[in-house]
């Protein structure tokens, strides 16, 4: 009884909501509660990121998307006739099924067939222990230091700790630096151009 | 004090911190004409001033300072650098362009008293000064283009400050597109320097590098004709020069400040400050001195029937900046320099006068002055000595300077040689110099008042014209003290600045030609190309005589008439319309070159060709790609499902190939 | 786990349940109830131990708090304010609270039943998830987040989803009115809200709460005092106080999103409003008052007590003191002041660090009197920029509808046509 | 909880919000199925940030450069990224919503088919 089972069942259980909460958002016909229905899948996904150690990306997926996204979803819900039985169904909807779920047989078949270079399927015992041996830790002046790891044994602990809000920072201003502009571009351009649509329609 | 560059920075941060403070602070709490943005203005330009004057001093005492070079921007190995570099030029330059911008904003406290824009003004032109003063004092070329554009962008703006009338906003455009039109020269000199060494761009290494063999005398001529052309520009020598009467639309302290001693004299500096380069080239030399020389006498000769005061001025000021294009052309870059030290104050003043007759008279046109001269006598004998100055009457500062430059011309005097001709031109030009300007204070000062702005303004309304804004009321009075002060403080200089800033013969605390030895010791020079000219006696007398005809004349003309011109005579009259037109200068650029050459000629060339030939080119593309299109809209249903699934088939097809090659 | 180890109430059930060597050596001795093999359990059990005393404790608090502030708003007004259940009517809520829970519980024949349900829950579990990560005194907090400041941002922001959730719920157009509301006020101060935070980050250098208590040498209100007014404005505009309490504007839309709520859940709303207050006044004492730092004459927990009375003192204050803001204006000031000032803000702290990385507390104070003038100053520049901007607007806002900006729509939606024939 | 369970979880939610898209003719319900897409691609992102080291962390254990460190998270910044994105879409798209909306009072995809060809 480790930490890993509550990890696991904790997993699987989320997974499980995921794909329900997924599946109504796209078949409910009240396009409200398929909103709903989406913040709920959004906070779930919270849920994994926490689980994979990505807290900082757990919480700006509840800040932007749930507090965000999904309450600009449900204002734009508000705009729509008949928001209780609204959501139609096109003609192509057996074909797309058919695709998407081509699609994602598709998709499982190469993520079983391509070897990843991941943590389960590295077979050679000394790369493994390479870098299983190793931890990554804040410093109190800030910067990232490599701890060796005594005992790490513990199914939790294997993978890459590199997990802090202040590592991801430093990548966006270092490697990531023209994304995060490129990103601040479409941002601002993104903000003119609602603007500029909201206007015309006010003009009219 | 100056042995780190920080002194010099704080000479430019001054006037810069004014701009700020006045642009953001005083115009939110204190409201657009707060009077406390003058007296800061002032107290920061002091600052500068003070400072300008100890680097003088240290520069005088122990030599020019170069400082390290900092580094600006990089691109690979090719590195840009800013710093500051004081040698004797720049202490002068920036002594007369702190002094003269000191008195002229002393001087607007009152000239620009009721104006609306009060704390506007007073930014634009802190601003002004700050980018001049980092003009003269950079010590790279791209630093200096940089700051050359600046001074360009604010006197922009200063020349457009009413910019609710629509000729001030006119000559604005025009004074910046023209200027700019030379600096594209300024910008090609500055690259092609750069692709042959951008370690050059460093002005003490370019200096150094003269004597290298790689500064072969193409580079030097190629480098030194297009900076000719962006101080050509600037400083409105020949083919560039029809801005600057029309910018004196400006405030006329605007105009005492930029178009006497700042801008113009810009170009004059660029000259003087690659004058190690030039000097290697006979071909650049003899272009810069023929343009100099010819536009002495072009100028002056519109000079000559103009009736605006200030175009007159305006003029006057394009005449002498070829004096000293002139100079520098035939290696007197002392003399250049002198003339430009004791121009910039006793035009000044001139300027400043202008602008007290116009607040007294409420106009410009000196057909509607006269007789001013027992209403406002200190103003009238401050533009009487300016005039006699800039006439080179002795002993007054005018006199020296421009001696100085015809001695130089006479050095090798042989009948028929360039410099022969370029000595008459010169001779010529004094002769008009002291007609046009004495033509302006007869006119001016002399005779019976003649009504003013309120006359005029009847006059034009009779004749259906448009009343420009910058005619006035009359109110017939001495302009206060706060104006008057600055102008007797210039004519002081005007008198006593040329005699003993570089006397002719030793005299006590200053040594025999003390100013041109002083920027001698900077200048690497070369061979026979640079002049130490001494004082020559006959050049002497014979200008004073010429000049003094030419007053003689001005007053026997205007205030004794014994000479009229013939009323009738065909000749006189086309000359008068010729001269009144400014050679049509405006016309040919506007009509014949912009209107029948360019739009009427080759761009109906290029018309023909785009609708005969290329348009036919498109049609019968456009005419394919539409069969193409029809073809294809089959599969354009307009459901967005359809174009996503067909995207996503796509990708499966994609995977499935990915998939299928590799396992 | 070594976070968790080092949270003392936590450490104390699970070392009374279990008790082994690792973890409670060095803690004194304990009672290990349970045997070898059952940490699992014990690990369960303290847990949820840990948040039933959390959410009681914060519960009794928000009683306790309505009795207080409706004893100061008797005060402000010049009366006496409950007096009567109870010593000084100490009980007054409670029998509110009694009232409310045996009242009819009414839902609308228009309401979409699930939603209209599952909104006060939504309401409520936001707030209580924002004590989580705040400790309350030196070793006493539910988890110690490294992303802890993030979090509570985060977690607000579903308050937003609830609003729109029980407006549209009810089905009822006052409510929405209130919701389309409470949703432009809830996202426009966001923003504020986040970026008025980042100068403290950039000071301690960590997200988490006790980090940011640990990194106060002195409080942060006295570095950041435009950090602090924005953070206050921000969080009144969040949790719905006056003066920006324009979802619940009684003189246009009545009880705003509440009016079609009765009995507990209307309770639970009302619980929720409170309880975020607390909320904020707890942020903003961690954060800018120093938490539970303070002279060792008292107890840590005593220390945060005192200073979140304090601001919660403060926000009755202004509540009694400040008329409620119209919408444009409370929009204007969100984008057109506060985020400026936290613009400058953080300029001006950027600026701070770059010269002085690792200050002293001398050093500090200086830097403090220097953040005081600036605040000041820009506070003066931006208010009078917004009175200009204000102005400018008035002639057109002459023109407008008085509904929000872009709701106009919903009005020809949502009323059937028939409705307003008849 | 493995790589492989990450990736058909992701792969499951990318699916299912591309079916939405396909399937719903209703222009709401198709921003929020692409949101779902989006989300299905942070997951795999994330997992794989977690599961498979980078190689340059692989090669040698002690020396590591600041710039294996910084690739070492990549994952969590593209979430970083495409979340932001995501933000800007739904805005942008919202807007269109409102104008959709005023000019033929629908937001039925099927209704806006004026590039029929």
């Amino acid at each position: 009884m480790s930490g890993n089972f509550f990890i696991d069942i904790t997993f699987w259980v989320v997974s499980f909501l995921i794909i329900l909460g997924s599946f109504y958002v796209v078949t409910a016909r009240n396009i409200f509660r398929g909103a709903i229905g989406l913040s709920f899948v959004f906070i779930c996904v919270a849920i994994i990121f926490f689980l994979l150690n990505a807290e900082f990306l757990g919480v700006v997926q509840i800040l932007v998307y749930v507090g965000a996204v999904s309450v600009l979803i449900a204002f734009a819900v508000m705009f729509i006739k008949d928001v209780v039985d609204g959501s139609k169904y096109s003609k192509y909807r057996l074909l797309s099924a058919f695709l998407c779920s081509f699609l994602f047989f598709v998709l499982i078949f190469i993520s079983q067939v391509t070897e990843w270079n991941s943590m389960d399927s590295i077979e050679n015992e000394d790369a493994l222990a390479g870098l299983e041996g190793f931890y990554f830790e804040e410093s109190e002046s800030g910067s990232i230091l490599i701890k060796k790891a005594e005992v790490l044994s513990d199914g939790v602990n294997k993978g890459v700790f590199i997990n802090s809000t202040l590592s991801i920072g430093s990548s966006l201003i270092s490697n990531f630096l023209i994304p995060l502009q490129v990103i601040g571009f479409i941002l601002i351009s993104a903000l003119i151009g609602s603007l500029t649509i909201i206007r015309q329609r006010r003009k009219q | 004090m100056f042995d780190s560059d920080i002194p010099v920075y704080l000479i430019i941060l001054s006037p810069i911190i004014s701009f700020l403070v006045n642009s953001i602070f005083i115009r939110i709490f204190f409201g657009t004409n707060s009077k406390i943005s003058g007296l800061l203005t002032i107290f920061t330009i002091s600052i500068s001033f003070l400072f300008s004057l100890l680097a003088l001093y240290h520069v005088n005492s122990n030599g020019n300072y170069e400082y390290d070079s900092r580094l600006w921007f990089s691109y690979g190995s090719f590195e840009i650098g800013f710093g500051i570099l004081l040698d004797q030029l720049t202490a002068i330059m920036l002594v007369v362009v702190s002094g003269v911008s000191l008195l002229v904003q002393i001087y607007s406290i009152g000239y620009m008293k009721n104006d609306i824009s009060y704390v506007r003004y007073y930014a634009y032109m802190s601003l002004f000064t700050a980018s001049m003063l980092g003009l003269v004092t950079s010590r790279n070329l791209v630093q200096l283009f940089v700051f050359w554009e600046l001074v360009g962008v604010t006197s922009y703006l200063l020349i457009g400050f009413w910019m609710n009338r629509p000729s001030a906003a006119k000559a604005a455009k025009k004074a910046f597109l023209m200027t700019r039109f030379g600096d594209f020269g300024f910008l090609f000199g500055i690259m092609y320097l750069a692709s042959k060494n951008p370690e050059w761009l460093d002005i003490p290494t370019l200096y150094n590098a003269v004597h290298l063999p790689d500064f072969t005398h193409t580079v030097a001529t190629i480098f030194s004709i297009a900076l000719l052309a962006g101080a050509v520009g600037k400083s409105a020598q020949f083919p560039l020069h029809s801005w600057l009467p029309d910018a004196m639309e400006g405030p006329t302290s605007v105009s005492a400040l930029i178009h006497s001693a700042t801008m113009v004299t810009a170009g004059v500096f660029l000259i003087a400050r690659i004058f190690p380069i030039i000097s290697l080239s006979d071909e650049s030399q003899i272009i810069l001195s023929f343009i100099g020389a010819f536009t002495v006498i072009f100028a002056a000769s519109m000079a000559l029937v103009s009736n605006d005061i200030k175009r007159v001025l305006a003029y006057s000021t394009v005449s002498q900046l070829g004096y000293m294009m002139l100079a520098l052309g035939i290696g007197a870059y002392g003399p250049a320099i002198f003339h430009l030290l004791t121009h910039a104050f006793f035009k000044a003043a001139l300027f400043l006068g202008s602008g007290s007759l116009h607040h007294s008279t409420g106009t410009f046109n000196l057909k509607y002055m006269g007789g001013m001269k027992k209403i406002m006598p200190v103003t009238y004998w401050s533009m009487l000595i300016g005039s006699l100055s800039l006439a080179g009457i002795f002993p007054l500062s005018g006199f020296w300077s421009k001696d100085e430059i015809l001695s130089s011309l006479f050095n090798d005097f042989s009948f028929l040689s360039p410099n022969s001709i370029l000595f008459f031109l010169a001779i010529i030009g004094v002769f008009m110099t002291s007609f046009y300007m004495f033509r302006a204070i007869f006119l001016a000062f002399d005779g019976e008042f003649r009504g003013g702005g309120t006359q005029e303004k009847k006059d034009l309304k009779k004749k259906g014209l448009v009343i420009p804004e910058t005619l006035e009321d009359v109110h017939k009075s001495e302009a206060p003290k706060v104006m008057l002060i600055p102008v007797l403080i210039l004519v002081f200089f005007a008198i006593f600045l040329g005699f003993f800033v570089n006397p002719v013969f030793d005299i006590p605390l200053i040594s025999k030609h003390w100013f041109s030895n002083l920027l001698f010791q900077n200048v690497p020079v070369f061979g026979d190309n640079v002049h130490h000219t001494d004082f020559k006696f006959l050049i002497a007398i014979i200008s004073s005589i010429i000049a003094i005809i030419g007053i003689m004349l001005a007053w026997a003309i205007y205030i004794k008439g014994y000479v009229s011109l013939p009323k009738n005579s065909f000749i006189i009259n086309k000359l008068k319309i010729l001269l009144d037109k400014k050679y049509f200068f405006d016309e040919i650029y506007e009509d014949k070159l912009v209107n029948s050459f360019l739009y009427n000629r080759l761009f109906k060339i290029t018309e023909v060709l785009d609708l005969k030939f290329l348009d036919n080119i498109n049609i019968y593309l456009g005419k394919f790609t539409l069969k193409i299109g029809q073809l294809l809209s089959i599969g354009q249903t307009g459901y967005l499902q359809f174009y996503a699934g067909g995207m996503i088939l796509g990708v499966i097809i994609l995977l499935c190939g990915i998939v299928l090659w590799n396992f | 786990m070594d976070m968790i180890v080092e949270n003392n109430i936590f450490r104390f059930i699970y070392c009374n349940l279990v008790n082994t060597n690792e973890s409670c050596s060095d803690f004194g001795n304990f009672l290990g109830i349970l045997p070898l093999g059952f940490e699992w359990l014990a690990f369960l059990i303290s847990g949820f131990l840990l948040c039933f005393i959390y959410i009681n404790g914060i519960l009794g608090a928000v009683i306790l708090s309505i009795w207080g502030e409706r004893r100061l708003y008797g005060r402000f007004q010049n009366r006496s304010g409950p007096n009567r259940w109870g010593p000084m009517g100490v009980f007054t809520s409670t029998a509110d609270a009694i009232k409310v829970m045996f009242k009819e519980d009414v839902v609308p024949v228009d309401a979409d039943k699930f939603l209209f349900n599952l909104a006060p829950v939504l309401m409520v579990f936001p707030v209580f998830m924002v004590f989580s990560v705040i400790p309350v005194g030196i070793g006493t907090f539910v988890v110690d987040l490294n992303v802890g400041l993030l979090f509570i941002l985060a977690v607000t922001s579903l308050s937003g989803l609830a609003v729109v959730i029980a407006s549209w719920a009810s089905g009822n157009r006052i409510s929405i009115f209130s919701g389309l509301r409470a949703v432009a006020v809830l996202i426009s101060y966001e923003i504020p809200m986040a970026l008025s935070l980042v100068g403290v980050l950039m000071l301690s250098g960590t997200l988490s709460l006790n980090g940011i208590v640990e990194a106060q040498k002195i409080p942060f209100i006295l570095l950041q005092p435009l950090g602090f007014v924005v953070f206050f404005l921000a969080s009144l505009a969040e949790i719905n106080r006056t003066p920006f309490d324009l979802t619940e504007a009684e003189s246009e839309l009545g009880a705003g999103y509440l009016n079609d709520y009765s009995s507990m859940k209307f309770g639970i709303f009302f619980l929720a409003e409170f309880a975020a207050t607390i909320g904020a006044s707890a942020v903003i004492a961690t954060v800018f008052l120093a938490g539970w730092k303070g002279p060792e004459i008292l107890p840590s927990h005593i220390w945060f007590g005192i200073k979140l009375i304090l601001v919660l003192g403060l926000i009755v204050w202004v509540r009694m003191s400040w008329p409620r803001m119209r919408i444009d204006q409370i929009l204007h000031l969100a984008w057109k002041g506060l985020f400026e000032l936290t613009l400058i803000n953080i300029i001006v702290t950027t600026i701070m660090i770059s010269i002085k990385p690792d200050p002293s507390v001398n050093e500090m104070w200086i830097m403090a009197i220097i953040n005081w003038v600036i605040c000041i100053f820009s506070l003066i520049i931006v208010s009078k920029f917004l009175n200009r901007s204000v102005k400018d607007n008035f002639s057109n806002l002459k023109n407008t509808t008085p509904y929000p900006v872009g709701t106009e729509k919903i009005k020809s939606s949502f009323i059937n046509k028939k409705e307003m024939v008849n | 909880m493995t790589l492989d369970s990450l990736l058909i979880l992701s792969a499951a939610v990318f699916c299912i919000g591309l079916y939405g898209i396909l399937s719903k003719t209703n222009i709401v319900s198709t921003i929020m199925s692409i949101e779902l897409m989006f989300n299905g691609i942070i997951i795999a992102a994330v997992s794989f940030s977690r599961f498979t080291p980078s190689a340059l962390l692989m090669n040698n254990s002690f020396d590591v450069s600041s710039f294996a460190l910084n690739t070492a998270l990549s994952g969590h910044v593209f979430g970083v990224f495409i979340i932001s994105i995501a933000a800007a879409e739904s805005a942008l798209a919202l807007a269109l919503v409102f104008v959709m909306f005023n000019k033929k009072s629908s937001v039925d995809i099927v209704d806006f088919n004026e590039l029929k060809g």
